[in-house]
């Protein structure tokens, strides 16, 4: 896809960092995701992805810089109050709320945008039917399966009418088929302007979805650029490789 | 090891009508029962972590302190059924002697009590650091998977550890039977009030803590009854409980806990 | 979930069977201590990992690397007797490996060095290392075999009455991997030793890893670093999506475009 | 809407059980209006316990609030009976709110341990602040306002009171049980850091449902206060009731609408009855039961019919 830079700006990062004591899990990261595009966060293990996904949605604290979501500062916003704005999540490990029915579990989100018991039921309805899960609406979500967890996690992140999406790695573990059909569901999430930004690690999904990537390696920004672009660049192998330097 | 055990004090209580049954049934002295209910008291402790704590390893953290709280309601109970609800206390042949070191006037029974108390801290001193289980106590606590790695059976730990501290709660509440007066239902949780203040003013999981947040206990309850009101002795260790966990979860002495 | 048109970016992945070629064990080298039998491995309706097949022979070090997610870390639960295979065999000195909690595996002889080290931070380096030798066996031993771990890693000795907790990245691990050492074990499993450490240290690291190998003790490193790992090992496994996609002797997988293209997935 | 419905006719049944009681002959009004207490008292302590997940072992403090509200208001103040359990209520609600905004930073047990010295320092304040509150001797109501010229000594007018009360209660949490505040506090109680992903505010909730939950367990206090007409703080204040209130909730399933209730007449009932036997002993049963709970039952009575119902009605729609 071609870049266009008259799109508007929907999430910016600028110089991000977090320390955690004397470590820099993130080391001023910046970048800018816009409407209706997918921005792929890479690296290896430990490179910092999932600390800098977790200060972008504020449940853990930048140490510097800011993070602008349409145009309003929301470095120091405690989580739910960029959910209300508009900025959606998913959790590595599926968090169900176990005592409830998968119905339930969507409709918790679903008060956010419609107060009402029925139009909430309505709406969270209406996510379980995206997802796929609708025929399992009555069934307690403890019992779902993985692959079916991680389809609750998408119903519920997209139940609060996100206008950014931060997934964070939900392709992992799916057998093949599961995972063609979840990178054309991801797809289609960005036909209505809706912003994605992904960690993930399996790199056929990244590379095929993002129009851009970023890639951590200790913390840092070591790369960025389209897929074509990342995947030949030698710093990206070295680092993914672990070619420290050579001996 | 991080279980609150809400049961604790109630053990004190078994302890100290150990000691009134054996004194008067058998004419037992108290430090003569002590030797026999050290033992009794870590069977006792082993088997009630194993039929009953062990099994609650994978549940909300909650249910350890309700369970516990189960216990301490059956023991008070049962003692309650057993012996009436009027206080009973011990008087032995030496209850009121006293010895005069300088110009001070201590109780034979304090000293004694005194006495065992720098033992069994030594003691515990000795074991932890000094001993092999000791040290796969302190390696469990520090990290329990690090410690099942290196061969220690960290479930095993688990009933020792209660069964220690059962058997010490009994043995505490034996020394003190002859200067106070016990009843089933009210001295126990006192006790366990008592047991949660000093633990968390000197940090979880730490033997020095728990020494210097026992002694910080007294000196705060002695300062605050002589110098603000006597009638709230007990409300001011309370206060620097609610303060500490609020200011200071970690306790006083203790150490932020590091994952390596 | 919705069918969506779209624009074929879809790639159908290519059919990556492993060429049991160069590399092959061996037959003179008699028993395998740690034999994995085309295992099957998942947890409920998931299959993680299918038909790995993997050998560890005595004196050598074994690499087994995979981008994340690859079934790396299952292989290793399924090792340590924390997960049953569903199809397959893992046989320890020729043994089945049951079910079991950790400590019945060090029991077994076999030592681990987990992922984020797990020492004990409030403990002294010698305390940490001495705790290695708990068992009844290895206690027998432990002034020699204390000595031995300090001998490969003097840096440790200058600090052995220094709180772990106080210790570099780099040194922590080498008290993790002694503290192994200590168990006087017949295998050791190592997952991730490289993981969160800067690019100093985890050279310092993977020296540390090959001085142990050269004692003679039979290794399993579990690494996500591909290139440290090539460098220090005899063989190496490669998993991507739970199949093993190459194996052989180290030093013919450098540079192999198989590797590149299991962990960048082009 | 179906399930709001479902759930008057269950309340309506309730009251109607409620008002045909007394006319049995032979009714004992003492044992009946314990239940019905406990049966609000449980409830209310719910409400955060169980809904929102806060294990409170302090709320005797509230049941102390409200009845010594009662008492020290009339007969110190001056005030009417309805003004006293308002301002007692009132009480209630600035403490929670005070309470919870210093302690819902505290992890899990840490919350519970906090709760119980919290209620622990204000038994010590009622005991030592004779002047006021009558002290460790506890505090003669002797005589009360005739509210619509009712006798609160009448132990029939304080049975019905009592019904209203455990009636308002459950009518309370039946009317969020199926709302959006419902639901908020159960995402609370299973996950906050999930909760806030769906946009909600955990510590609002927690406070409001704390509020909420300290206001009708005052309430509650100040018809045990009138039944009781001899306020004792050594019972009002003191844990063995906190203890009491909680396992009653949590025996018969917490967090959900009719568990409290259930425990209540599974705990009440027998431990009343047997009080002769068992004497002062009767918090044995409580003891026994939340052992074989934890153990066996982790999710209450209710609790696990109402998941074994859910399993069977999706597995029979399933075919």
């Amino acid at each position: 896809m071609p870049a266009s830079r008259a799109s508007p700006s929907i999430l910016q990062a600028e110089r991000v960092s977090v320390r955690f004591g004397g470590l820099r899990a993130v080391d001023d990261v910046s970048f800018r995701l816009e409407c209706g595009k997918i921005l792929g966060l890479i690296g290896p293990n430990g490179a910092g992805k999932t600390t800098l996904f977790n200060a972008l949605t504020g449940y853990v604290p930048l140490s510097s810089g800011r993070v602008t979501y349409l145009g309003s500062d929301v470095s120091r916003s405690p989580p739910f109050e960029r959910t209300r704005k508009g900025m959606g999540r998913t959790f590595q490990i599926e968090r169900p709320f176990e005592g409830l029915t998968v119905l339930e579990n969507v409709l918790i989100p679903a008060f956010l945008r419609f107060p009402g018991r029925g139009d909430a039921e309505a709406w969270a309805g209406e996510c379980l039917e995206r997802v796929g899960l609708a025929d399992r609406r009555k069934q307690l979500s403890s019992e779902l399966n993985l692959a079916r967890r991680r389809r609750l996690e998408l119903a519920k992140a997209l139940a609060v009418k996100p206008r950014v999406l931060f997934l964070d790695e939900i392709m992992a573990g799916l057998n093949p088929p599961a995972l063609t059909e979840m990178i054309e569901f991801v797809l289609s999430l960005t036909l209505d302007g809706t912003a994605i930004l992904m960690v993930e690690h399996i790199m056929q999904a990244v590379v095929e979805l993002s129009d851009h990537i970023i890639v951590l390696a200790f913390g840092k920004k070591i790369a960025e650029g389209t897929p074509e672009v990342v995947t030949s660049s030698p710093l990206v192998i070295e680092a993914y490789l672990g070619g420290v330097d050579d001996a | 090891m991080r279980i609150i055990n809400f049961s604790h004090g109630d053990f004190v209580v078994i302890g100290m009508y150990t000691a009134i049954v054996l004194y008067t049934q058998l004419g037992w002295d108290p430090l003569l029962s002590l030797l026999v209910a050290l033992p009794l008291g870590f069977l006792l402790g082993v088997v009630l972590e194993r039929l009953i704590l062990s099994r609650l390893v994978d549940v909300p953290e909650g249910s350890t302190l309700l369970a516990t709280l189960g216990l301490s309601l059956v023991v008070q109970n049962t003692l309650m059924l057993s012996f009436g609800a009027s206080p009973r206390s011990l008087n032995v042949a030496y209850g009121s002697a006293t010895v005069n070191l300088g110009p001070m006037t201590l109780s034979v029974i304090q000293l004694v009590a005194g006495g065992i108390v720098l033992v069994v801290i030594a003691g515990l001193y000795l074991f932890l650091n000094y001993t092999e289980r000791g040290q796969a106590v302190r390696a469990t606590s520090q990290n329990r998977l690090g410690a099942e790695l290196v061969g220690i059976n960290t479930r095993s730990v688990h009933s020792l550890v209660f069964g220690v501290g059962v058997a010490l709660s009994v043995a505490a509440g034996i020394i003190l039977i002859p200067q106070l007066f016990v009843t089933p239902v009210i001295t126990g949780p006192v006790f366990t009030l008592k047991a949660f203040v000093v633990t968390v003013l000197g940090g979880l999981g730490n033997v020095w803590g728990a020494i210097g947040g026992g002694l910080l206990l007294g000196v705060v309850e002695v300062l605050g009854a002589a110098y603000i009101s006597f009638d709230y002795r007990d409300a001011y260790g309370l206060v620097a409980f609610l303060l500490i966990l609020l200011l200071r979860p970690e306790g006083l002495f203790g150490r932020t806990v590091k994952r390596v | 979930m919705r069918d969506v048109a779209h624009d074929g970016r879809d790639r159908s992945s290519e059919d990556y069977s492993s060429e049991n070629s160069a590399g092959r064990t061996p037959a003179d080298r008699g028993d395998p201590i740690l034999q994995i039998d085309s295992v099957d491995l998942g947890y409920d309706e998931l299959l993680v990992v299918s038909g790995v097949s993997l050998e560890v022979y005595g004196g050598e070090l074994v690499g087994l690397v995979g981008g994340n997610g690859s079934g790396k870390s299952t292989i290793l639960r399924a090792v340590s007797g924390m997960i049953q295979p569903r199809a397959g065999r893992i046989l320890f000195g020729g043994r089945a490996v049951g079910k079991g909690s950790p400590h019945q595996m060090a029991e077994m002889g076999i030592a681990h060095v987990p992922m984020g080290r797990q020492l004990f931070p409030n403990m002294t380096v010698e305390q940490n290392l001495a705790l290695g030798a708990y068992l009844p066996e290895p206690r027998k031993h432990r002034a020699g075999s204390l000595a031995h771990v300090y001998d490969l890693f003097p840096d440790l000795h200058g600090k052995r009455k220094v709180v772990a907790a106080a210790l570099s990245g780099g040194q922590q691990q080498m008290i993790a991997i002694g503290r192994a050492l200590m168990l006087r074990p017949k295998l050791l499993i190592m997952d991730e030793p490289s993981l969160g450490l800067a690019p100093r240290l985890v050279k310092e690291v993977m020296q540390a890893i090959r001085l142990v190998s050269q004692t003679g003790l039979p290794i399993l490193l579990v690494e996500q670093n591909v290139k440290q790992v090539l460098q220090i090992s005899d063989r190496t496994y490669v998993l991507e999506n739970g199949k093993l996609v190459v194996e052989g002797p180290s030093k013919q997988l450098m540079g192999d475009e198989k590797i590149r293209r299991a962990y960048l997935g082009l | 809407m179906k399930r709001f419905s479902g759930s008057l006719a269950q309340l309506a049944l309730f009251i109607a059980v409620g008002l045909a009681l007394p006319l049995l002959p032979g009714t004992n009004f003492s044992l009946l209006i314990t239940l019905l207490l406990f049966i609000g008292l449980a409830t209310s302590w719910d409400i955060l316990g169980g809904w929102t997940g806060q294990t409170s072992l302090g709320h005797a403090a509230f049941v102390g609030i409200g009845a010594y509200a009662l008492a020290l208001g009339t007969n110190r103040l001056g005030l009417d009976a309805i003004s006293a359990v308002q301002l007692g209520v009132g009480v209630a609600v600035l403490f929670a709110l005070l309470w919870g905004s210093l302690t819902f930073g505290l992890r899990g047990s840490y919350f519970t341990l906090s709760t119980i010295a919290i209620a622990e320092i204000l038994r010590l304040a009622a005991i030592n602040e004779a002047w006021f509150t009558g002290g460790s001797a506890g505090l003669f109501i002797s005589s009360l306002p005739e509210p619509f010229g009712l006798d609160l000594f009448e132990r029939r007018v304080e049975y019905y009171l009592a019904l209203v009360y455990a009636a308002s209660v459950l009518a309370c949490v039946m009317w969020f049980a199926s709302g959006r505040f419902g639901y908020e506090m159960r995402a609370v109680r299973e996950d906050e850091a999930a909760a806030q992903a769906s946009g909600i505010n955990p510590t609002r909730i927690k406070l409001r449902a704390f509020a909420l939950s300290g206001a009708l367990t005052a309430l509650g206090g100040g018809v045990y206060g009138a039944y009781l007409s001899f306020l004792d703080p050594h019972n009002l204040f003191f844990l063995p009731l906190s203890v009491q209130i909680a396992l009653t909730a949590i025996i018969g399933g917490r967090g959900t609408v009719w568990g409290p209730a259930l425990g209540a007449t599974l705990l009440i009932l027998p431990a009343e009855l047997f009080r002769s036997v068992f004497a002062e002993a009767n918090l044995l049963i409580y003891g026994l039961l939340i052992l074989i709970v934890t153990l066996f039952v982790p999710r209450g009575l209710i609790g696990e019919l109402e998941r074994y119902l859910l399993r069977r009605r999706y597995a029979r729609e399933q075919g």
